[in-house]
């Protein structure tokens, strides 16, 4: 009975809880305090943080002379630190007075928290898969779980979630091939195997076997052709579902693609693979197409008018970031990469959540129905706007280091146009996040929602909770880059040498308590101009003025309708049209193919083909 | 101590007898046939107990290759168990309707264990007929016009496919001069030219017809979307793979070429690419049910083409997996039978029902940790081993195969899962009976996924026991060798 | 289009089957167990006609499933015949009624002497050419042509069925008998007899009794079932189906009188 | 040289009689003289049986005369296993016969046709409407002036033609 | 003996021929018929009296009247529709 077993126990039993409690009123706080005690398990394993040796489950399995095993290391205790947190934060918003009103609407409260322990429990079991077949197993089961979570809003989710789950079964049929080939080389499925004998795979199995792996993980984190349907099936989960998924679901893609393809293959092998006709490595390629997957769903998600889907919207772009950042492997950049993917969890999570609170106030997330709303709702604006700070990488928020780490190796490894891509991107989440808030929280109040009020606390302390953590791992990074570390330790690939503050090394330094301390010395300056100056008058909301006229509540002066119209108008929207009518073609085809197969099965003679079965056959053998 | 006998002797007697018993009382046909599938059940297991190593049976006291024999290994116990198993499953409880129908399934349970212990080709394809002309019976039991014009159909391409049947097996007889399985094992060299392959190409077209084999598969969607769902059920879940059984008998005895193995490689992938995509565009579900068997029939067909024990042991997995699965599904077509758009709001009107659907869905698909996952996993990793162009396009077709399916079956889901009208409930509603068999089923799924570790061994040991040639003529023929055979065997081995 | 292709790949199966039967040699096969049988037939089964001492002894449980495959034939056929609908169709007898007399007087005639025909051939079906199928067949001629001669009466289907059941169940039970025995399932029983006599080849010609029995009254059953207006075929039910078949075989019954 | 005629004969005969039954029952349309060609068919297969088990100048495994008394005979006898086989076979297939006959029968009074054809289209009309899709073949009417039948519950089709 | 084969040969599939071209179906229940009694006289031929025998029995007797049968009752039935057309 290792610490391990007694947190995967403890989150089975919250599955089975909260499912068995599915109809109980008070199963979302019992849920909520179960997620709490499996964030307490997984701080017994807080060695792993800090560069602890790997903890072993005692179980273990046989099924068909394969074994199964299952163990614990620095990178999945990282990841797993941010799933529960992260569904810690989404159970208690879902376990207050949000769920009534998510009951009035016939939601099912029970259902959600059930979806989201059960979406944890695969989580840590992928997590903590000590062989490929477990991890695939892992896999499967994440994949499927995810499915509950997004279709049980009903309506237009069933649509998004059928998308999803049909992209995911391709990507785990590339996954299966792939571990079936590792299979056929090795003869096993063991991770050991696997890392002993990498080296001796010829380069073509090579590049299959990554090309299987990198396009089977990369469905789920929506890698560029594989993205249309991530940012759909996560918006229409209801809210904090909607929050825990975009926080980390699509990050499991990431950990398997670390472990498989970083931790095992090595990326050496990637790395000295040309690719003919052009001057690219295979990994120069991948990192392109992670550019590219920053770029192209970043506007994208400047064009959404629904808050919900922006923000998906931005979880793919984020993605790139994470996989441009990892694949750079020196020091600086996996460290980005690795630290990307807590800082946007936080930064999502509060996004997510804050927008959902405004929803449960309004009614709705369409961005042109919204507006205002600073006055009435401030904590959760309070919220958003570090949240955002936090997306875009603005300093003092933890976006910016990560960010940043990024830039620094992409530019120490002399890779001018893929920083240039970068930064474009960094532009697009600007201005993207910059819509998100004004169109919500600044600008004209509607009247409808004149009388509305700050969301209650159960919905407000875990916004807060996560805003505090987006600030104090912005103003002390080095919290949580000791993990990090040692994560890198675990993956086997060069460490970062850091400081409470930053990083402190050869190839750039940064310390963010002093550019926190530089930013609030601004700020402090600029409160005292503010306030030592005559007091400004105080008017009602409403009570607006343009040229000399009285602007009425009914007429909009609010610019937020068509956003960005120029931009728009500069950028078009090409790419993701291809997209669709990729996909959109391949239904097509497949449409096309079963309509003739059926035929066949309508013709009204079957003999005939009895008839020509035998002698192609015979043919076959004879002749 | 030869009572195996009484499987095929018992429910033929019974079925004679069962016109002048229900002349007699009617209460007494109610309940004798599944007293006599019971009985053939125990027997079953009652060999499956004491089989230590494979025994072979001299039926009428003449010793194989002169007399026919009953070859009972493992595998052939099993099915022999299972099929007195599902008869009592699907049998027709509240059939009002005399006797016909007990008795037809009573001589289908005879054939189909005749086929399944017989080691004598000729008598193989006796009992092969036996099978049909019952399963006609029963297909034509539902007395609807369309009913019996899709069973005419059925009547008309197998017996083209026994008229091919036939002619294989003079063609085999011809060669050979013998008639026995394991004899013509010993003679199997004789059968690796033209002639015997192609005497094999036919018995698998002709048989084929009752295994769903690709081109010979018109009838499917025809007789399941018209037969009642149980008998669709009996008629994909067990009589498709008896006759699968007998194509690797002769497989496994007579031919271990690469051609044959080809054979069946490229009829299996038409099959699945063929059923999976017409399953994809079907708009009830009896239909999209009979062309997935179609392609579950071919992924089968697929698995035992991988040459050795990882073949034999795959596609036993894809067999069993198949007969639980694909029965529990037709039984929840009785009042789900309407177009798939209608079915929205039946997880409301049934939940049992549809969490049964899902159940069988995601193991169809291969979800792991369900048991579907580990035969589709055992398929991948023979096709891989297998190691050849051909074997890697089939691995290719199946995974893409199974993309398609998880389409389908789960745009099937979530309409059921998703809200309802209220007036539409009482249709959607399930007989209790069928709910009651359906849920037998799932429940045999997850207690199959509770033991994967027992059932995995003993597979392995079915698997290595039955693909082994030399094993399974020795069985036969060590009975007392006739003087003319012995010298062969000292020749062969 | 469709004749075309049909046409087309028949040739190419018809030459194929072709270039394969040309690799034989005529009365050139190998007939392992042809020979021993032919050898040891004599000695262990005592039946003067070696085809019967396959069909009844080496290769009896085909003959158990052929008869088998009578019996589903049959029960498959008056399953699909036998409709409850059509409780008119019994009163309407068209055809046949007219040249009545001429076949009425010639079955009449007939049929004693099929009957011993087919009982002889039964018989000595293990001494010479013939046996239970053909004396069988032979039997349900003689039962079948009354029918076409008077169209009217029907065929006593229950005493078929009584006939017909303990026929093959003898088949079966004889095949028991010897497992209780201590032998093989369906080994012969009793002595061989001294060859070429009647009372030979020991339980052969009771089995060849049963099969000729059963084959006799599957055939007329089946023939009576596609004979007559099938609302006649339910007779066979009249026990066992509901009320609404009594009644029609009541109608039957009135017609007849 | 006889031989070698008789041998195309005979194999050339089965052959025939199997090549010829498959094609009328894949060509031709109705039903009725589908079972004929299936008939067709199974005789060529049981040929090809027979002279499985031939040899020139033997005679029927049958013992008489002498025969009876000095077992084993020196006279040579043609090969008896095929000819139980086909004993059963043609058995087998009569009652598959009497089964399809029997069918055609029940078609025919549903149908009122033996086109094959026809009963197709009316058979899947029928599949479709009893699952309630719209057919694939929908827009092809059936041949024959008879229009589709109307929604009709079980009971009704067994009743068949009559009204 | 070989012409006698030849002329049976012959027989067998003109009569095969003809059951599948022929308009009448009595005629084409006859040459059925006459198929299985050529064949018959082949299993004589090759000394197959037990098979020629049953040939002769069921395939030209008992099939042609089973079918024959089936047929009177196809007649009667279209005269009973055309009667309730009328």
């Amino acid at each position: 009975m290792t610490t391990l077993d007694t947190l995967l126990l403890f989150s089975l039993l919250t599955v089975l809880v909260s499912g068995l409690g599915v109809r109980l009123k008070m199963i979302g706080w019992v849920s909520a305090i179960m997620f709490a005690a499996q964030f307490v398990a997984l701080l017994f394993m807080g060695g792993l943080g800090y560069g602890g040796s790997a903890i072993e489950s005692s179980v273990s399995l046989t099924i068909l002379n394969q074994p199964l095993s299952w163990r614990f290391d620095s990178l999945s205790w990282f990841f797993a630190l941010i799933t529960i947190g992260s569904a810690l934060a989404s159970s208690i918003f879902a376990a207050g007075i949000w769920a009534k009103k998510f009951h009035k609407h016939d939601g099912k409260p029970g259902l959600l928290q059930f979806a989201i322990a059960l979406n944890v429990f695969t989580m840590l079991l992928l997590l903590a898969s000590g062989d490929l077949l477990s991890l695939f197993v892992g896999w499967e089961l994440v994949s499927w779980a995810s499915l509950l979570l997004m279709v049980m809003a009903g309506g237009s989710s069933s649509q998004w979630g059928l998308r999803y789950i049909v992209y995911a079964t391709a990507g785990a049929m590339a996954v299966l091939a792939g571990i079936g080939l590792i299979y056929h080389l090795t003869g096993s499925f063991s991770y050991a195997d696997l890392a002993n004998t990498a080296a001796t795979f010829s380069s073509t199995n090579i590049v299959i076997l990554s090309l299987l792996f990198i396009a089977g993980f990369g469905v789920k984190m929506g890698l560029l052709p594989f993205h249309l349907w991530q940012a759909g099936a996560y918006a229409e989960a209801p809210g904090p579902g909607s929050a825990f998924l975009g926080a980390i679901s699509s990050r499991m893609g990431l950990y398997a693609m670390l472990v498989v393809v970083i931790q095992l293959i090595g990326l050496a092998r990637l790395i000295a693979i040309e690719i003919p006709f052009s001057f690219l490595s295979l990994r120069d390629m991948l990192m392109w197409v992670a550019a590219f997957t920053i770029i192209f769903p970043t506007f994208t998600a400047l064009r959404q008018n629904d808050a919900r889907h922006l923000l998906a919207w931005h979880g793919i772009g984020q993605g790139g970031y994470m996989m441009m950042g990892i694949l750079v492997l020196n020091p600086l950049g996996s460290a980005g990469g690795l630290l990307h993917v807590f800082n946007y969890a936080s930064n999502q999570a509060a996004l997510f959540l804050a927008i959902s609170a405004v929803v449960y106030r309004t009614h709705t997330a369409d961005l042109n129905r919204l507006g205002g709303l600073v006055t009435r709702m401030p904590l959760t604006f309070v919220v958003l706007l570090v949240g955002i700070i936090g997306l875009a990488g603005i300093p003092p928020m933890n976006g910016f280091v990560s960010k940043w780490l990024i830039y620094r190796s992409l530019i120490v490894e002399g890779m001018p146009l893929l920083f240039v891509a970068t930064v474009i991107g960094t532009l697009g989440t600007i201005l993207s996040v910059y819509k998100l808030i004004h169109n919500t929280f600044l600008g004209q109040l509607r009247l409808e929602h004149e009388h509305i009020r700050e969301v209650p606390w159960s919905m407000l302390a875990p916004m807060l909770v996560l805003a505090s953590v987006v600030f104090m791992t912005g103003f002390m990074p080095g919290l949580v880059l000791d993990w990090v570390v040692s994560a890198q330790a675990a993956l086997g690939i060069p460490q970062l040498a850091h400081t409470l503050g930053g990083v402190e090394s050869a190839t750039g330094n940064l310390d963010m308590i002093w550019i926190t301390l530089v930013l609030f010395g601004g700020f402090g300056v600029g409160a005292l101009l503010f306030y030592s100056g005559n007091k400004a008058k105080r008017v009602h909301q409403l009570d607006n003025y343009a040229g000399g006229h009285f602007l009425t509540a009914d007429d909009r002066y609010h610019y937020s309708n068509n956003f960005y119209a120029g931009l728009m108008h500069h950028i078009g929207s090409w790419y993701r049209g291809t997209f669709k009518w990729l996909e959109s073609s391949i239904i097509s085809i497949v449409s096309l193919l079963s309509g003739s197969t059926q035929r066949l099965f309508h013709s009204f003679h079957p003999a005939l083909f009895l008839l020509i079965a035998a002698t192609l056959s015979l043919y076959f053998f004879v002749g | 101590m030869n009572n195996i006998a009484f499987n095929v002797a018992l429910p033929l007697l019974t079925a004679f007898l069962l016109p002048i018993i229900s002349s007699g009382s009617k209460s007494a046909t109610r309940f004798v046939g599944p007293f006599v599938l019971l009985a053939m059940l125990w027997f079953a297991l009652a060999y499956f107990n004491v089989l230590q190593h494979p025994v072979a049976i001299a039926l009428g006291g003449f010793l194989p290759p002169l007399g026919i024999s009953f070859h009972l290994d493992n595998l052939s116990l099993l099915m022999a168990a299972l099929i007195p198993l599902m008869m009592l499953l699907l049998w027709p409880y509240n059939n009002r309707e005399g006797f016909r129908e007990e008795s037809l399934l009573l001589l289908l349970a005879g054939a189909a264990s005749g086929l399944a212990l017989s080691g004598d080709l000729f008598n193989i394809y006796v009992f092969y007929e036996l099978l049909s002309v019952a399963s006609f019976g029963l297909a034509a039991a539902n007395r609807t016009a369309a009913a019996f014009a899709a069973t005419f159909r059925y009547v008309i391409i197998s017996g083209l496919g026994t008229v091919l049947a036939l002619t294989g097996i003079a063609l085999i007889y011809t060669q050979t001069g013998t008639l026995n399985l394991a004899h013509i094992g010993l003679l199997a060299s004789q059968l690796n030219n033209p002639v015997g392959l192609s005497a094999f190409a036919l018995i698998v077209i002709g048989i084929g017809v009752k295994a769903e084999i690709f081109p010979v598969n018109g009838w499917v969607p025809e007789v399941y979307s018209t037969a009642s769902p149980r008998i669709s059920a009996l008629l994909a879940g067990l009589i498709s793979k008896l006759a699968v059984l007998v194509i690797i008998r002769l497989l496994v005895v007579a031919y271990q070429g690469s051609q044959a193995l080809t054979l069946l490689l490229v009829l299996g992938m038409l099959g699945i690419i063929w059923g999976e995509l017409s399953a994809w565009h079907s708009k009830d579900l009896k239909r999209m049910f009979s062309f997935s068997s179609i392609g579950q029939l071919g992924m089968v067909l697929v698995a035992f083409s991988i040459p050795g024990d990882a073949g034999m042991a795959a596609g036993i997995a894809m067999m069993l997996h198949h007969l639980v699965v694909k029965p529990g599904m037709f039984l929840l077509t009785e009042n789900w039978n309407g177009p798939i758009k209608k079915l929205k709001g039946a997880a409301t009107s049934s939940p049992l029902a549809a969490f049964l659907f899902m159940l069988f869905a995601l193991s169809m698909i291969g979800v792991p940790p369900l048991p579907g996952f580990w035969a589709k996993l055992l398929l991948v990793t023979g096709l891989v081993e297998a190691n050849a162009p051909l074997y890697i396009i089939a691995l290719v077709v199946l995974l893409t195969a199974t993309v398609i399916e998880a389409h389908y079956l789960m745009s099937t889901a979530l309409k059921i899962f998703s809200r309802g009208k209220k007036k539409h409930f009482k249709k959607l509603l399930q007989t209790p009976f069928n709910l009651t068999i359906a849920t037998i089923f799932g429940a045999v799924l997850l207690a199959a996924l509770f033991t994967l570790t027992p059932l995995g061994n003993k597979l392995n040991q079915i698997a290595t026991e039955s693909s082994d040639r030399s094993l399974y003529i020795k069985t036969t023929l060590s009975l007392k060798l006739p003087p003319q055979v012995k010298q062969q065997v000292s020749k062969v081995q | 289009m469709r004749n075309i292709s049909a046409l087309v790949f028949a040739s190419g199966l018809a030459f194929l089957l072709l270039v394969i039967t040309w690799q034989f040699i005529l009365g050139g096969a190998p007939m392992l167990i042809g020979e021993a049988i032919l050898q040891q037939a004599a000695e262990e089964l005592g039946a003067a006609n070696l085809v019967t001492s396959v069909v009844l002894g080496y290769r009896g449980i085909d003959t158990l499933g052929e008869i088998a495959i009578l019996f589903t034939a049959s029960t498959a056929t008056s399953l699909v015949l036998s409709s409850i609908a059509e409780k008119t169709s019994a009163k309407s007898k068209p055809g046949l009624r007219d040249d009545g007399t001429i076949l009425a007087s010639s079955a009449s005639l007939f049929f004693p002497l099929l009957m011993t025909i087919g009982l002889y051939i039964i018989l000595h079906g293990h001494l010479t050419p013939g046996g239970g199928f053909q004396g069988g067949v032979i039997l349900a001629a003689a039962f079948f042509l009354p029918l076409l001669a008077v169209p009217g009466r029907g065929v006593n289907h229950s005493g078929l069925a009584l006939v017909e059941g303990f026929a093959g169940a003898s088949f079966i039970v004889i095949g028991i008998i010897a497992l209780f025995q201590g032998k093989a399932f369906l080994q012969p029983l009793f002595g061989h007899g001294e060859m070429g006599s009647l009372l030979s080849a020991g339980s052969l010609p009771l089995l060849y009794i049963a099969v000729g029995l059963k084959v006799g009254a599957e055939l007329s059953g089946l023939l009576a079932n596609l004979a007559e207006p099938s609302g006649n075929g339910d007779e066979t039910l009249s026990a066992t189906e509901s009320a609404s078949t009594e009644q029609t075989s009541m109608q039957a019954e009135k017609t007849k009188s | 040289m006889t031989t070698n005629l008789i041998h195309w004969l005979l194999y050339g005969g089965a052959m025939g009689l199997i090549v010829i039954g498959i094609v009328g029952v894949v060509t031709l349309t109705n039903i009725f003289r589908i079972i004929l060609a299936l008939v067709i068919a199974e005789a060529g297969a049981n040929l090809l049986l027979v002279i499985a088990g031939y040899r020139f100048d033997a005679i029927a495994p049958i013992l008489t005369g002498q025969a009876l008394s000095a077992m084993p005979t020196t006279q040579i006898m043609v090969d008896p296993v095929p000819q139980a086989m086909v004993l059963t076979s043609i058995v087998i297939g009569v009652g598959v016969q009497a089964l399809a006959l029997a069918l055609v029968l029940k078609v025919y009074k549903n149908y009122q046709t033996l086109d094959l054809r026809e009963i197709h289209h009316r058979m899947l009309a029928d599949i479709d409407h009893s699952s309630g899709v719209i057919s694939l073949l929908s827009e092809e009417q059936p041949k024959g002036e008879r229009p589709l039948p109307e929604p009709e519950t079980k009971n009704v089709l067994n009743s068949g033609g009559e009204k | 003996m070989i012409w006698v084969i030849a002329l049976m040969v012959f027989i067998m599939l003109v009569g095969a021929v003809t059951v599948l071209l022929v308009d009448s179906h009595v005629s084409a229940i006859a040459a059925s018929s006459a198929v299985s009694l050529a064949l018959s006289v082949i299993f004589v031929i090759l000394q197959a009296p037990d098979v020629a025998m049953t040939e002769a029995v069921v395939g030209s007797g008992l099939s042609s009247v089973i079918l024959a049968l089936a047929l009177f009752r196809l007649n009667r039935n279209k005269a009973k529709m055309e009667q309730s057309d009328a």
